[in-house]
């Protein structure tokens, strides 16, 4: 359904114009009058907000709604499931007519649901999902056998196949932030065997990041021994930012010519030009999540239909085609380029696979069909 | 000497009777509880959302869970104990409740189960640091971490669910409009006061932390009454692990995890001394809903949560200051 | 004889880190008997006290009471038993009350909501009508012990000592802060208790005391056992002997003191506010003055503010060395010259996880400083001088001041100022726990830094000693000076001097 | 007793010399370079790349930034001070020269104005925990909050690049292929050994944690040298956050904030005692190993994060446990 030049399904994700989102509004007050009389207020309670990720996803919503002439109440669910439920409390509290929940776990929704159902408040869950809220954002499967297929074939280009088979694949994993984000990392490993072919799990080292940059250094340090030199050290994380980290580890203990790494969420553009092994990311554009949820939630407020899940598109990001998702950022053309095709096959049988797990049972409308 | 005096009597009775007040032993928590009501003043005058009762019960109901930690750890303090492994036992209390229950334990069961636990945890930590001596902030931090890590193992790290029926009622109904988990707050202080100040067990409390030597020397169990506090600090973590859990409906291996530092303050804050022998569960309660409210107005008049960090160190410091000043009129 | 002794040790060892502290040690009493414990200090009394009491371990040895073979693994066991202590060293609860402190072994109970309550109007009663045994029925059993004097802790200990039924009593050095007056109570107390058959081990180092009160006389030396003697039959020559090893001379010097020289500090309408007023003397080199006064008098802040330790508002004039002086601070004291020792040793005095050389030379550490570095031999080498000269019994200059009994610790915060540049010395109580033979060397000391120049303040609430000691002597009560003594004064006019405006 | 006198007269001089070797002052840190050693042993068995040189020069270099706070932390703490800002220091130091950088300020510059900054906030601490008297602990923390919340404030919650030309080299160069931050932290603790040893200041340390009253009264200016160790602490997290960011090539406004547990565990499992007057950096300087060991050593072996942290708090125990045993030993 379009809704003022705005359809979900086709969206281009480049924010919509100032005229189309106060016609927006104007349909969503005439659905729902403002709760406090005045002006509509959305209340969006960030993940955490010193991540950089959550950061232009916040700065994303809030030019939407500055654009779109509404109130924004921002919270900080500082990675916490208690605090998440306190900041859906003051949002209720607030009279907010709308919420935008980016929250730390799945099966923390269930009961912020229900609040925010009894208060008969419409609610939109980015990358985490929350039961009855519509759900936005990351393709994690895809985005992450994306990467590990870029990051193998881009491996191939630079060493040979044969050599890559001798190398190391390290992945800077998350745990702690649970099966939705771990369909990313896994779908890493599972694209880049995609890409390689036989790859033996021996050579696969998976670290704990911890979502920090020092800790993705630090554990990329003690880890970097176990790696025999002159071996091809391919690297991918959870996020740039511990790709990053990684890095750094990598080059400082001299080894970078054997380095190769692709990073997730394009987050880190400067690093990814600067640096010639940090080849490509995956990107995720969280900048442009504002422009999607913003029209989303006016939308719901009018009372037009819009589809249970919303899937962010990925695209690589290279040196070569940054300009065109970051203007702020030039092209160059790099001689290692490569010409990125997703191995359609492995990725499909990945799907299958991870459809089995019990673990995603409650999360399989995050699969996605293709 | 004659005119000191003089003095002392032209200036009568008014001051001296407000530094009598102020040597009273309930002064310091006075001193807090001024605070309190100033702060809930500012943010009366600040945000038409602050002053309801539904908001001050929801701010009650924010900080239960803490509170309960922070009421059970205030006696062990004053003991001269010290346990940072009680938020990982909240945490670990959650993810047990869930497993057992998907074993096909019932609920309760599984409660009492997980409760049993904990205070295996406590008996451990406090023979440790009796019995053999061990520091507590090393034994209860490598408690913290043996702990923490076991939940990480179950559960793999993940969330899980804890949506059970005939449970969540814990966490989430109210007892004549009184939110459950605040109740269990409300009445664990309670408890804790009527047994700290009213008991022999009580005064023991006060006198092994004053002086745990003089104390062994008069024939006082000092090691059981260290060892029965670390006990009750590991149940009360394992009661706020169920009531968060009953009321997030799921249960985090490192759920309450982040709150550790926050407990810790609000003890401090709340004047018990961490060299053991002085404090009131009063005051840590206090200093909790302090803390507590700070976070909910400073959310509602939608600070962002970084002026939030500064605005709360400043509190922090003005809290901590104001016992000070009453030392200061009393001349210490 | 030993099957029906109410206590009876044999062969007690006992070593610390390897050092045999006590070697072979017997002490036996009888039911209703008073023995006195006596030796130097290091003798290891306290020690052997701590083993009855099961707050040591011994290494070897019988413990028997009633005959029976008893282990008492903690203080509670003993108890049990009937055994109680009453530490050398302060040890109160500081945020509890006095009554709670006094009666915080054996609380009183009442029904409550349910429960058994703590009942705390009993334990108000019960602790007045036991303070009041020592004369301190004033004393508000309401407030924390914190707020009390030494002197009140230490008799809230000794109310909580006598308190309820004990069969031995063990009183290590109760009378160390104590005056006489409040010492005689005392001693009405251990009489009626005798009477009572309750069988007490005094430890003391005033022999008059002992004479006084006890039956039989025990003596350790390094250790051992070196004599038990019946009080009546024996005299102080001779348990002097036995306890150091010689015969005894005068314990204050005799020879007569050299003419005093000009005043070091001229004190003029000196004031504290609400403590003391109008306090005016001199005191000139080469010359020891006494001030006696009791706990209340002043004596307790005269020294501290006048060696710039007390912030309360001060009045007056002061002059050192014939210039005005006003210290804030005790680094400004210590600057111009005044060394002060504190009454309160553990409190105010020694540092206890520091060495003994460390706590000697810490002063004056510029003294010790050789470019950028303290040097750590001329630390030893300073610190050995005064182990020696005042014979501080130690391991070596090395041994944690924790460690070393409470005399020697003493002689430790003396030996801090003995250099060179200090010209006053104010000492309160200086010889609180210290034995006879190191008071003997400690006065001998005093007098030989007088002969070379130093001045020195004495601030005592015990009698015999600013009687023995002073060239000259000033009674302190309520804040004022009451009267002036020259040499040669009795203790007796001392305490009457007081005792005048106690009545008057 | 003749029994105990023959076994004490059998086993002579050598048990004596062992129990006199076993209460040394320094016999506390060599139990934990036993304990250290032995760790080294257990992984250089268990692993093939445990031990080389270059494995053990990453372990310093690892740690390097987290033993530089620890060690400052160390005559802090010895003198009865507190400091849980030092981590909070570190985040905000990367951010100003990062900020200063960007407004053209050279690069250096920038750097004597971020550890200005830091002494100013060390000198707060120090007046607020001494002159006011204000718990160091609430103070510190409060302290934390604010810093930490004005380098959010500053940054907008990023993190910053800094990479600058002249400026990276002293978190990633080597000096004889010893990593430059090692160095740093070594002469650090060499520094801080000769300063609390050998010094008049050092004394006083020692002196004014040992018995504030005491060492007033002797005339030690107590205050001055705790003050002093604010300021040292807060510059150490300063010189930490400039060598972190640099190692890094960036600087996030709460970049050690997590290792804040770390530096204080390291610092009590050192030997050094909360209530002060005990302890020594070198102690804390085989704790920080031991930690860093730990954890290289286990994600060799590819030990999961999860059951890394599990074996740390066994690993903790055990460590504090063999300082028991000394005492044990003893007879105290
Ligand atoms: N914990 C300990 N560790 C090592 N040595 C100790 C310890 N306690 C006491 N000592 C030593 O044991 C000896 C006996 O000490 P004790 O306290 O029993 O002496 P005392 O006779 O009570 O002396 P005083 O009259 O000074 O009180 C002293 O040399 C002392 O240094
Ligand atoms: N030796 C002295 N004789 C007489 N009066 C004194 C003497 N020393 C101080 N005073 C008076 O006492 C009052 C306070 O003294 P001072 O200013 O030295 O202490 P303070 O500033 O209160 O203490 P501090 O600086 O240690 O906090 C002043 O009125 C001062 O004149
Ligand atoms: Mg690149
Ligand atoms: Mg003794």
């Amino acid at each position: 359904e379009d809704f003022h030049g705005f359809d979900p399904s086709s969206f281009d994700g480049n924010m919509v114009s100032a005229e189309q989102l106060a016609a927006m509004v104007v349909d969503a007050i005439a659905a729902n009058a403002p709760r406090n009389g005045q002006k509509l207020t959305i209340g969006f309670a960030n993940l955490q907000r010193d991540i950089s990720f959550c950061l232009k996803v916040e700065q994303g919503i809030v030019a939407n709604a500055e654009a779109a002439g509404i109130d924004l109440q921002i919270v900080d669910n500082r990675l916490d499931g208690a605090t998440a439920l306190a900041n859906a409390e003051s949002f209720l509290q607030r009279n907010v007519d709308f919420v935008i929940e980016f929250q730390t776990d799945a099966n923390f929704g269930a009961t912020i649901m229900q609040k925010m159902n009894e208060a008969n408040t419409k609610v939109i869950a980015i990358d985490i999902p929350m039961p009855g809220a519509t759900f936005f954002g990351a393709n994690n499967p895809k985005s992450g056998f994306m990467g590990g297929a870029y990051l193998g074939q881009a491996a191939i280009q630079k060493f040979g196949a044969d050599k890559v088979k001798t190398g190391y694949l390290v992945v800077g994993e998350l745990p702690q932030s649970g099966a939705v984000p771990a369909m990313r990392t896994n779908g890493q490993v599972a694209g880049f065997k995609g890409a390689v072919g036989e790859f033996a799990d021996a050579q696969v080292i998976k670290i704990d990041t911890k979502n920090t940059l020092e800790e993705s250094f630090t554990q990329m340090n003690n880890v970097i021994g176990r790696i025999p030199e002159g071996v091809p050290i391919m690297v991918t994380a959870i996020n740039d930012q511990a790709a990053t980290g990684m890095l750094r580890a990598v080059k400082q203990a001299g080894r970078e010519a054997d380095l190769i790494v692709v990073g997730m969420g394009a987050d880190e553009i400067q690093t990814l030009i600067d640096e010639p092994a940090f080849v490509a990311s995956v990107g995720y554009f969280p900048e442009r999540y504002g422009n999607f949820l913003v029209p989303l939630a006016l939308m719901e407020l009018a009372g037009k239909e819009v589809p249970d899940t919303v899937l962010m598109t990925h695209y690589m990001v290279t040196d070569g085609n940054v300009c065109e998702f970051y203007k702020d950022f030039a092209c160059s053309a790099t001689p290692d380029a490569i010409t990125f095709e997703l191995p359609e096959d492995a990725y499909k049988a990945h799907l299958e696979e991870i459809r089995k797990l019990p673990e995603l049972q409650d999360s399989l409308n995050l699969i996605p069909t293709n | 000497m004659a005119t000191t005096t003089e003095t002392a009597a032209a200036a009568p009775s008014l001051k001296r009777r407000f530094m009598e007040l102020l040597a009273k032993p309930w002064s310091g928590v006075a001193m807090l509880l001024v605070f309190y009501l100033i702060l809930i003043a500012v943010f009366s005058i600040l945000s038409p959302f602050f002053f309801n009762t539904r908001n001050m019960l929801q701010i009650g109901l924010n900080v239960a869970y803490i509170g309960l930690m922070a009421a059970a750890g205030t006696p062990l303090i004053i003991a001269g104990g010290l346990d940072l492994s009680v938020a990982a036992i909240a945490g670990l209390t959650g993810v047990m409740i869930s497993l057992l229950v998907g074993l096909g334990v019932p609920v309760w069961v599984a409660v009492g189960l997980a409760l049993a636990l904990a205070a295996a945890i406590g008996v451990a930590n406090g023979l440790f640091t009796t019995r053999l001596k061990l520091n507590p902030l090393i034994t209860t931090l490598g408690m913290m971490s043996i702990v923490s890590g076991i939940a990480l193992v179950l559960t793999g790290g993940l969330t899980r669910p804890l949506m059970i029926p005939g449970f969540n009622w814990i966490g989430n109904e109210r007892v004549f409009s009184i939110p459950i988990p605040l109740i269990i707050m409300v009445v664990t202080f309670f408890a804790l006061w009527l047994v700290m100040t009213k008991t022999k067990f009580g005064r023991f409390i006060y006198a092994a932390g004053g002086n745990a030597e003089a104390s062994r020397l008069i024939g006082i169990p000092v090691e059981r009454t260290v060892i029965v506090l670390y006990v009750i600090s590991a149940l009360a973590g394992a009661v706020a692990g169920t009531i968060l859990g009953a009321m997030l409906g799921a249960a985090g291996p490192n759920a309450a995890g982040s709150q550790l530092l926050t407990v810790i303050a609000a003890i401090i804050l709340g004047g018990t001394s961490l060299n053991g022998g002085r404090g009131s569960v009063w005051g840590t309660l206090l200093a909790v809903l302090i803390l507590g409210t700070l976070n909910n107005g400073l959310t509602l008049l939608n600070v962002s949560s970084f002026w939030q960090d500064v605005t709360r160190g400043v509190v922090l410091m003005l809290a901590v200051s104001l016992d000070q000043l009453r030392n200061r009129a009393l001349g210490e | 004889m030993s099957s029906t002794a109410r206590l009876s040790m044999r062969g007690i060892d006992k070593s610390f880190g390897g050092v045999p502290v006590l070697s072979n040690v017997e002490l036996t009493l009888e039911a209703g008997e008073v023995v006195a414990l006596l030796g130097s200090n290091g003798a290891g009394k306290s020690t052997l006290v701590k083993i009855l009491t099961g707050l040591y371990s011994r290494d070897a040895g019988i413990v028997e009471v009633d005959g029976q073979a008893v282990v008492f693994g903690k203080p509670a066991d003993a108890i049990a038993a009937g055994v109680k202590l009453l530490p050398q060293e302060i040890s109160v609860m500081p945020d509890l009350s006095v009554g709670e402190n006094i009666l915080l072994g054996d609380l009183p109970m009442k029904p409550g909501f349910g429960f058994k309550q703590v009942d705390y109007k009993t334990i108000h009663i019960r602790a007045t009508e036991l303070l009041a045994q020592l004369g301190f029925e004033a004393l508000d059993t309401h407030q924390d012990v914190k707020r009390l004097s030494v002197a009140e802790q230490r008799i809230v200990e000794i109310a909580r000592a006598i308190a309820g039924q004990a069969r031995i009593l063990i009183m290590d050095e109760p009378t160390a802060a104590l005056t006489e007056q409040e010492a005689e109570l005392l001693f009405a107390i251990i009489r009626r208790l005798k009477q009572q058959r309750v069988s007490v081990v005094y430890i003391s180092h005033y022999m008059s005391e002992v004479f006084e009160i006890s039956d039989r006389i025990v003596v350790l030396r390094d250790g051992r056992n070196a004599g038990d003697f019946v009080t009546r039959d024996t005299n102080k020559a001779a348990v002097l002997a036995a306890m150091i090893g010689a015969t005894a001379g005068d314990l204050y010097p005799t020879e007569p003191p050299p003419p005093p020289g000009t005043d070091v500090l001229k004190v003029e309408g000196f004031g504290v506010r609400g403590k003391i007023a109008d306090v005016s003397f001199a005191v000139r080199s080469g010359e020891i003055l006494g001030i006696f006064g009791l706990v209340g008098s002043g004596v307790e802040v005269l020294g501290r503010a006048l060696y710039g330790a007390v912030h309360s508002e001060r009045s007056g004039q002061v002059t050192l060395d014939g210039r005005p002086y006003r210290p804030s601070t005790p680094q400004h004291g210590k600057e111009a010259g005044i060394g002060f020792v504190a009454a309160e040793r553990k409190k105010e005095g020694i540092i206890a996880d520091l060495t003994v050389r460390e706590n000697i030379a810490l002063p004056f550490q510029n003294r010790f400083t050789r470019g950028l570095f303290v040097s750590t031999e001329a630390e030893t080498g300073h610190a050995q001088n005064w182990i020696r000269d005042l014979g501080i019994r130690t391991r070596g200059p090395e041994q944690k001041l924790r460690t070393l009994s409470g005399g020697n610790q003493q002689k430790v915060c003396l030996a801090r100022w003995l250099v060179e540049g200090v010209k006053l010395l104010i000492l309160e109580e200086p010889t609180r726990g210290v034995d006879i033979g190191a008071r003997r060397e400690i006065y001998g000391k005093l007098r030989e830094l007088t002969a070379k120049g130093y001045a020195v303040i004495i601030l005592s609430s015990d009698v015999e000693e600013v009687a023995g000691i002073s060239d000259r002597s000033l009674v302190l009560d309520r804040g004022r000076v009451v009267e002036e003594f020259s040499r040669g004064v009795t203790p007796a006019a001392l305490m009457a001097a007081t005792a005048e405006t106690q009545t008057a």
